[in-house]
């Protein structure tokens, strides 16, 4: 693990707390009803979006899942069309057109997520294919849950990206579960890496979610992968404190318990991270974090709705 | 039609489904349920919870996330001699599997020169949005329409859901079955005992003069909204029920348009190629043309579905657009009536509020 | 639609489809052309050969058989800037990436607001049987009609051929490009140059006053045949070609149609929600009705594709059948009129011989 | 590799002649326009189906690939409805419906055939589901090409069949092309056992195409399954002599050579086992073959085609 100068440790809790905050923010605001679209929330996760996007280059790409908000900040997303994208309005990052399972900022290159388990694998191999034909160098960073493993086009996507030695960092966030569904209920066996490398992948398993571990890994594939090396696969082992969707949490329906989630807080990134810092430092982070969140919050109050005479715009592209 | 020997009393569409999975699974050792989910705590949406302690988990039983062999297993117990429901939360997740379900479920029977029979049932949800947007709200129901050897039914009530469940699971044929959550909480007299909707048979809900509406799964709700608003405007609207798409029952459509001499189909999908297309060309081919029946189709607008409430508001059919398309049919386009918009407000289905 | 400058020369139908990918490639270096077998020395019924040497293999390259993450892959990389020909060899296959059509190509565009383009085209073979059976046979243009934000194009001639190519490749959006496997040998006249068909402008092919046949795909070919022999019993029939499926030009064939007052769609799949059930909806709800226009349709059989031989004969519609429903729309049902068998004979398109 | 008594040889080398004789007859009579339907022979692969299936118990189940007359007749199947369906008529085994690449023969547990490239592997599946509930140690033998590994429905049914322990063979016919295009150019790594072990399913490659080996190394495996321990895969490698789809020779088109076909030729399992036969014994068998054949042929030949009024038939069991 190389040591890390204090700059990039306040970067890096400052996106982590960027993250917590917003989705603590996003489950405050839910019952109002003024969120009106499914949410999926990263709280618990963030060290791996943040891990990982931290080591990215700011010309790199990121392909989220539909729990897409950890990985669109820490890509640099823009807070203000996240939360207005939300809201339904029409400056959200999709203009309304995405909802919360669906953010894109290409800006930064944050390539639109999708709700459909899996699918935005091969469509970030796409992205790949192209910088690769690019030749600069440049990296996509794809997400994907456990539970998209079991779908048949993760395996069409490793042999793919394999063959073609594609420009693709596959980063797995393993919390256990899909919705309610625990590994043991769907995965004959635990041996996911060992697997990927039979593609000719390195792979390797990050178990504790530490943030600086993650992101050094993460750094050490991407050096490889723009070197010409092909893909690289990181299991990322995290939990997802919330209930799968919406707000609120879920230990008291009998799919699993709080003794399953301590651990998990006790290592927390968010707070470990944070008591590392010096106190001044860190208060001044904490400030400019809620100060840009009740920004993007208000500015999303105020904001536009889409003007309903434009249906039928963006069906087709012309 | 077997009949039901008890009066019934009154239950939930989403009860009424489980209850008739009970019933079957009670009585036939075969029949099994599984999918991503269905033994969970939630039990989709409540329409399998019970069921894994009713049955255990040999019968009921959770997958990996992987529909398109899931789909293929169960159309292979199906050949097998068992009786498979294969459950998914959304009908969009059904373009997973459509190779499973068009290329081997639905030809099975006929390109084995009838060898094997495929007695399979494949459950999945449809709905309005709710800010779900573009992939969490298709109901992709004509493309199954379009092959054949596949039945697809899509009841509108409590009723018809046991019915065509029972029906469904002991048919030799796959049958997909389409249940739109708004539906879920909505009641109708069930008969405790068991019983079957036959496919193939449209149900005329209400009787009227002036118009034929013809709604597909939830619109036959709205257009019994819309009948009622129309009722103010002096118009009588007849309101019928395909409940089953495949084989669709279009002779009864006809002899009400034959009637009313107007037919307006409303969807709750896209009308290009959709079962409302079905619906106009059969009866535009079969005598609607010679008796001067004026047609026209409402369904989603073709675009995507936007989350953004305002959009999406647009996008859907409502009672209120039902009533204003029919009364254009009456009384001629050039007159644009809108119903009073308190009623219409009224008329509005109470929309399920996330998160699902 | 631009204009060809050149007078051009007799082309096959394969060697226009050949020709305007090479001169888009050669044109625009983010073209590229991938899919199972595009390299080798078959080359897609010869469609795809010499591009390899031509483009080299970054731009022309086979794939593992994952039609569902290559899809993805081409969605992908159309997103990032390139533009892509993915190629199916049979349109059955595309079944099995129905999801990623669907579900994010068709709705990439509008589901992020604009911020992305699906430059992308979908090739994929059709054809008339010869023993391949069930799964070898099917034309599912009509599921992605359903689907707003697809375009779907089934040109019936090289010339079409080439100008719908080269047109769809420059296209922002996912277009589904449908080749009828017996159109590949046929000829017309094709310029060198470049140009494009509009998307969108059907084609009137032949004059006539009695009856309006449109014919999707080869079904164009085989209604010009059914054209002559209806002239045996003094019928004129008007044939058009709607060239592209989505968008559809309704309005030329409602034109043709209020004229001809008679109205029979031939179509290369089955009928229930095809295009067929489209075009007569459209019409039916356009003035169709108040203008008396009688109207049928032909199809498959509905049933799954037999491949033995006489059950494959009685399958799909041809000139024969054609000439003999319009000739009932024309006269009335009850003559049964049919044409000379000799003639109707000679009609038939020469099959495609296998093995393919 | 156990000693194999007389009877059994001849019992194998009667398979393995009969499925090379059959299909040498189908490419004679191709030309003739007789056969209407695409014929994938598997002139070469006789060894893989006729030792995996002389393993199998009578009332065990197989299920082919498109590629399917080899597992046809190595299980028993019907030859005369064999021929009567690729010519069409209505004593097919599928009535005329299914044609070359859909054959099946329910009385002798033969699934049926499909020709859309790894679809009847989890349709497989779902019959070893059935015969698990059932528990009387009955198994299925699910054939598929190397190609067939690269459709995701193949990993999807991998770890379904561990996951639920069905009792399944999977006998992967890995002859290094798919249609003209080999391994290397669809394949990233040639690891393919040791991917499906990772599974927990246990995974042997058989390199040498030996029908004694294939048999035994079936048998071991077929006796664990049946006791419960779930499935097991064998990734037989093999060769296709002819080409793709029907009758021909393809080696002058450079996508491969005769010096690739001489060693498979030179180890060919119906001459070197037939070889190691009395003589006597090897002439009769061989008679019989031909007088079998001989028959189904002319059967095929005169049979009725089906009735076009029946068009509409099996369109909906009732
Ligand atoms: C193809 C598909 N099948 C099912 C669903 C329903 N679904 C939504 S999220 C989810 C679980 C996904 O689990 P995982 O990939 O582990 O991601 P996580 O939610 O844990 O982040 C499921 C089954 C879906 N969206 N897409
Ligand atoms: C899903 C699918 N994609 C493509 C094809 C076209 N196709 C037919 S056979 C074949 C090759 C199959 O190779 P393999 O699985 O190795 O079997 P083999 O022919 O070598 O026995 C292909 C690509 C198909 N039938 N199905
Ligand atoms: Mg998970
Ligand atoms: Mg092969």
């Amino acid at each position: 693990m190389p040591a890390y100068p204090a700059p990039d440790l306040v970067r890096l809790y400052r996106a982590l707390r960027l993250i917590r905050r917003s989705e603590e923010e996003i489950a405050r605001i839910y019952p109002t009803d003024k969120i009106k679209s499914p949410v999926h929330l990263s709280i618990g996760q963030e060290a791996v979006s943040v891990g990982v996007c931290d080591a990215l280059r700011a010309d790199d790409f990121v392909s989220p899942t539909y729990r897409c908000h950890a990985a669109y900040l820490a890509k640099g997303g823009d807070l203000k069309a996240m939360f207005a994208e939300l809201y339904g309005k029409a400056s959200g990052c999709a203009r309304g057109r995405g909802g919360s399972m669906h953010m894109i900022g290409l800006d930064h290159n944050i390539i639109g997520a999708s709700a459909v388990v899996g699918t935005t694998v091969p469509v970030a191999l796409g992205y790949a294919l192209a910088l690769k034909r690019e030749g600069k160098g440049r990296v996509v960073a794809l997400f994907l849950g456990d539970g998209a493993t079991e779908e048949g086009v993760f395996y069409e996507s490793l042999n793919f990206a394999s063959l073609h030695r594609l420009p693709a960092l596959f980063v797995c966030e393993n919390n256990f579960y899909a919705i309610h569904a625990p590994l043991a209920k769907r995965w004959a066996t635990a041996r996911l890496c060992e697997r990927v490398a039979t593609f000719g992948i390195p792979a390797h398993m990050i178990p504790q979610s530490d943030v600086l571990e993650i992101r050094s890994k993460a750094a050490e594939c991407l050096e490889a992968i723009r070197a010409g090396a092909g893909p690289a696969f990181l299991e990322c082992h995290t939990y997802r404190w919330r209930e799968h969707v919406g707000p609120g949490e879920d230990y008291d329906f009998g799919y699993r318990n709080r003794d399953e989630l301590r651990p998990w807080q006790d290592k927390d990134a968010v707070s470990t991270l944070g008591a590392s810092l010096d106190p001044g430092e860190r208060a001044r982070v904490d400030a400019a974090v809620e100060a840009e969140i009740a920004a993007a919050i208000e500015a999303a109050e105020q904001a536009e709705w889409p003007d309903t005479r434009e249906l039928h715009n963006y069906v087709y592209a012309d | 039609m077997s009949m039901p020997t008890d009066g019934g009393r009154l239950l939930r569409y989403v009860d009424a489904l489980r209850e008739g999975i009970a019933q079957e699974m009670e009585r036939d050792p075969r029949v099994f349920l599984f999918g991503l989910d269905v033994d969970d705590h939630k039990g989709i949406q409540g329409s399998t919870l019970g069921l894994l302690d009713q049955f255990g988990p040999e019968r009921v039983f959770g997958t990996p996330m992987s529909e398109d062999a899931m789909t293929g297993v169960a159309i292979g117990a199906a050949m097998a001699g068992l009786r498979p429901i294969h459950v998914h939360i959304r009908m969009d997740f059904l373009l997973l599997c459509m190779n499973q379900l068009i290329n081997i479920a639905a030809k099975a029977h006929s390109m084995y020169g009838g060898a094997v029979r495929v007695p399979l049932v494949v459950r999945s949800m449809i709905g309005k949005s709710w800010g779900q947007g573009a992939q969490h709200s298709q109901a992709l129901y004509s493309m199954f329409m379009h092959v054949p050897g596949l039945k697809v039914v899509a009841p509108s009530n409590a009723n018809d859901a046991k019915g065509c469940m029972i029906a469904a699971i002991r048919d030799d044929n796959p049958v997909i079955f389409v249940e739109h959550r708004l539906l879920y909480p909505t009641q109708a007299v069930v008969p405790e005992s068991s019983y079957t909707v036959e496919f193939g048979r449209a149900r005329v809900c209400a009787r009227g003069k002036d118009i034929t509406l013809v709604g597909v799964s939830n619109m036959v709700v709205e257009c019994l909204r819309a009948r009622e608003l129309l009722l103010d405007a002096g118009i009588e609207a007849e309101v019928i029920d395909p409940i089953s798409l495949a084989p669709l029952d279009s002779t009864t459509v006809l002899e009400s348009a034959l009637r009313t001499r107007r037919l307006l189909v409303a969807d709750n999908t896209w009308t290009n190629c959709g079962a409302s297309a079905e619906i106009l060309a059969r009866v535009a081919e079969s005598g609607g043309v010679e008796a001067g029946v004026r047609m026209a189709r409402i369904g989603f607008a073709a675009t995507t579905c936007p989350p953004s409430p305002p959009l999406e508001n647009e996008f859907y059919p409502n009672p209120a657009k039902i009533a204003s398309a029919a009364y254009a049919l009456v009384r001629g386009n050039n007159d644009d009536w809108a119903p009073d918009p308190e009623r219409a407000a009224l008329s509005y289905q109470l929309q399920f509020r996330g998160p699902f």
